[in-house]
């Protein structure tokens, strides 16, 4: 397979990238989700 | 993605973020999508060779092609985001509404990264097959740096205020005026060279075989996806941001009522005692 | 049409009294002239070839700092809230504040025609296009720059944003603008002419943008 | 002291909206305990005249900070109403919101018959605002300041010189307002909201770095406005000296109306 480092490069930096900022968006849910009260939270009742 | 699994209702109150059940079903398609698409750009498809009959030399991009599969659904994914923070900042300036203010920050948000992931990628291409990292003369590479600076100055801009309305009205201002920008750039740009390197090789120039179509088609929706997931998520995040000012901004009146009582009784003290300059600080 | 001339009247005597353009703007363009001219080895031709980019890099620069002037001085003592007060509508607010920042941008950039003249031996072999492209590149920069001034109004960072939503938004006029130099001044075989309608089209644009978003940020908050 | 209607019967409605049971029950307390006295109290119900202006669950944030919370206020066509309470109580933002500069969170305001948030350029164009900040440019001479104010709110047929004259800085008109005192800024700033001819005065502390002869002025201002057929609104700590000129004096704290009550001008107030 050829220009193997430059598909390890781009296909590496682009799912890493997406991986740490889904990782960074769940962490920054759970910390808000405490603060605010569960009713107000309607996606996760099933109203 | 670690995603919270299903919890029973009694203990919901504590380990629940920005996940529903409809998040996580996203986020595991999304898995699956973006396995079946490695599988597809790095096994399934075949390098892009041509022979040249007459002279019997190969050319093409042999396996740098396989870069294309992440580079286009990842440039689709920016446009459509940037798309929808021009929607949503139509909507907030006509209806006033947060809903599409908190939608077009996201949208921004998950618009930037896929910018840069697109310049990244672009880059990375470039360089095996234009012998550059960085083209001056390709006016969609210019014309995606352009929109990456506008909206990293939108995002930059966002969080220099503190008020959600002026914040919601200004933002959407500039995030329109950048996107109305969008195509003078481009006709700027294709001016400015005549030349497009992207137009010699890209999609259209490819060896397109039907699966090479259909590895670029499906890896469009797979990274749709993945932008329905962060966009949902990056949506709640705002959401409850809104929710928790606004639960404080209640409680906050209600105090600010209730200061009055205490505020008149020093106000009469102070009255009486004939200094009527000097009034109660708070 | 008075409401906008008084603004520009009054800000254009503002100037006239305090100078600030004048003595620092100007010379800070100046700098900038003779900073390209050391950075680039002094090269008198490639000095020549570079002219265009390097005045209208100069001009926006420049311009930038011209922009937070006439912002600062609607809010160094609060005047924004009596311009809103005035009652006089947003899009002439905007053309008198706009029209102010162009005529002192289109003196910044004679002095810098001079300069270029003197310091790197251009030769503006068309006036005629070059005043036109000047015009129109002018209208646009100061309409998009009043626009972005006012938006970054009411915020402690004002300084450090400014540039950054402006600077990017303004490339196309930047293009355009060095393009319909190149020609004007000689330097590569372009057609001037069809950039300068480019750059009439964006000042026409970026004015009518300018004149309605303006209305609607000044008339809120 | 007669009169004192606590006007919270309104307010009622927004506990809901506030959903504080504890605050709810404190309106419960005040309202009886003010009651009786409000009954008496004829000011509101007697609507032949035109009201100036209306005021209703007026929510104003400042940032996140309530600045106004919940206010209630009705004033009619020709009246000067006193707006005293402790500093922090919501003076300046209410003078603001009446001007047409502060956004409503929630609630609604009229300022003569126009609604702040859908005709705000009606109401900017037809009250005058007497802020703290003097709004003059500070490279201008006064009567250039003047001349651009006028032109700009379109009154340039107002004879500038005789507005002037009327604070006493005829003789300064052609001196530039970085030279001149606070007092001096403050009386150009007065002739700029005179040349308006508002219909609604917003004065916010107008006596505030004045000499004996600054207030005087101040005073006969006030009094020209009524006998013009304007509605005057100060916000002052100076009390002794508007008690005499006021029909109505407002407390405010807390960011609500806390008291409105009728005054008789004229000196009552020792």
């Amino acid at each position: 397979m050829t220009h193997i480092g430059y598909l390890i490069a781009g296909w590496g930096i682009s799912l890493g990238a997406i991986g740490l900022y889904a990782v960074s968006l769940i962490r920054r849910g759970k910390v808000l989700a405490a603060r605010v009260p569960a009713e107000n939270r309607r996606w996760i009742t099933s109203k | 993605m670690p995603i919270a699994t299903v919890e029973p209702s009694t203990t919901a109150q504590e380990a629940v973020g920005t996940s529903s059940r409809l998040t996580k079903i996203l986020g595991f398609a999304c898995l699956a999508g973006l396995a079946v698409l490695f599988l597809l750009a790095f096994v399934l498809t075949d390098p892009d060779e041509r022979v040249d009959e007459a002279t019997n030399i190969v050319t093409g991009q042999f396996d740098a092609v396989r870069l294309l599969y992440v580079h286009f659904p990842v440039a689709i994914v920016t446009y459509t985001a940037f798309l929808l923070n021009a929607v949503g900042s139509i909507m907030v300036l006509w209806k006033k509404s947060t809903w599409w203010d908190i939608t077009a920050a996201a949208s921004a948000e998950v618009g930037v990264l896929f910018c840069g992931l697109t310049l990244v990628t672009g880059s990375i291409w470039g360089r095996p097959i234009w012998n550059t990292w960085w083209e001056w003369g390709d006016v969609r590479l210019m014309t995606t740096t352009i929109l990456f600076l506008i909206f990293v100055g939108y995002l930059a801009y966002r969080r220099t205020m503190t008020d959600s309305q002026v914040r919601a009205k200004r933002s959407a201002v500039v995030g329109l005026v950048g996107a109305i920008n969008i195509p003078i750039v481009y006709k700027s740009v294709e001016w400015w060279e005549n030349r497009t390197l992207h137009q010699q090789s890209t999609l259209a120039d490819l060896a397109v075989e039907d699966l090479t179509l259909f590895a670029m088609i499906f890896g469009m929706v797979v990274f749709l996806g993945v932008y329905a997931w962060l966009l949902i998520h990056r949506f709640r995040i705002g959401w409850l941001e809104h929710q928790a000012e606004t639960t404080g901004l209640e409680q906050a009146i209600a105090e600010r009522r209730a200061q009055a009582p205490d505020a008149i009784r020093n106000a009469v003290t102070q009255a009486r005692s004939s200094e009527p300059e000097t009034g109660v600080h708070q | 049409m008075r409401e906008i001339w008084a603004l520009t009247r009054k800000d254009l005597l503002i100037e006239a009294r305090s100078k600030v353009v004048a003595t620092q703007v100007l010379p800070f363009a100046m700098v900038i002239l003779i900073l390209f001219g050391l950075a680039l080895d002094a090269d008198r031709s490639s000095l020549r070839s570079f002219t265009p980019g390097l005045f209208w890099v100069a001009t926006l620069f420049a311009g930038i700092l011209a922009i937070q002037r006439s912002v600062s001085v609607e809010t160094q003592s609060s005047a924004f809230e009596a311009l809103r007060l005035s009652g006089a509508p947003g899009w002439k607010l905007f053309a008198g504040k706009a029209l102010a920042v162009a005529l002192q941008l289109l003196a910044i950039e004679f002095v810098l025609a001079l300069g270029v003249v003197v310091l790197y031996r251009s030769n503006f072999a068309d006036p005629v296009l070059v005043v036109t492209a000047a015009l129109a590149a002018t209208i646009a920069i100061a309409s998009a720059g009043s626009l972005y001034g006012v938006l970054a109004v009411g915020m402690g960072v004002r300084d450090t944003i400014l540039p950054m939503l402006l600077l990017p938004v303004l490339t196309p006029v930047l293009v355009a603008a060095t393009r319909a130099f190149d020609d004007g001044l000689g330097t590569t075989a372009v057609n001037g002419w069809s950039w300068c309608g480019l750059l009439g089209l964006f000042a026409v644009v970026y004015g009518a943008i300018g004149a309605v978003a303006y209305a609607v940020v000044i008339e809120d908050a | 002291m007669p009169g004192f209607a606590l006007r919270a019967v309104k307010q009622r409605s927004r506990c809901k909206l506030i959903g504080c049971k504890r605050l709810r029950r404190l309106w419960a307390v005040l309202l009886s305990v003010v009651w009786p006295v409000s009954l008496s109290f004829d000011y509101v119900t007697d609507s032949t005249t035109e009201l100036a202006v209306q005021v209703r669950g007026a929510v104003v944030l400042l940032g996140r900070f309530p600045a106004l919370a919940g206010l209630d206020l009705q004033l009619d066509t020709g009246t000067v109403t006193l707006v005293q309470g402790p500093n922090g109580a919501g003076k300046t933002t209410l003078l603001r919101l009446l001007a047409g500069l502060a956004p409503l969170e929630s609630g609604s305001a009229q300022v003569l018959g126009h609604d702040v948030t859908k005709a705000k350029r009606q109401v900017r164009a037809s009250v005058g605002l007497l802020s703290p900040a003097t709004m003059l440019y500070d490279q201008l001479t006064i009567a250039e300041n003047l001349e651009f104010w006028a032109s700009l709110s379109r009154h340039d047929d107002v004879d500038l010189m005789a507005a002037l004259d009327r604070v006493s800085m005829a003789d300064f008109a052609d001196q530039q307002v970085a030279t001149l005192s606070t007092g001096q800024r403050r009386r150009a700033a007065i002739a700029v909201v005179a040349i308006r001819r508002p219909r609604l005065w917003l004065l916010d502390e107008p006596h505030a770095g004045l000499d004996q002869a600054g207030r005087d002025i101040v005073d006969g201002l006030i009094a020209g406005a009524i006998e013009a057929g304007a509605t005057v609104v100060v916000a002052s700590h100076e009390l002794d000296r508007v008690r005499p000129l006021a029909t109505h004096i407002a407390t405010v704290a807390g960011g609500i109306v806390h008291s409105f009550e009728a005054n008789s001008p004229g000196g009552v107030h020792a």
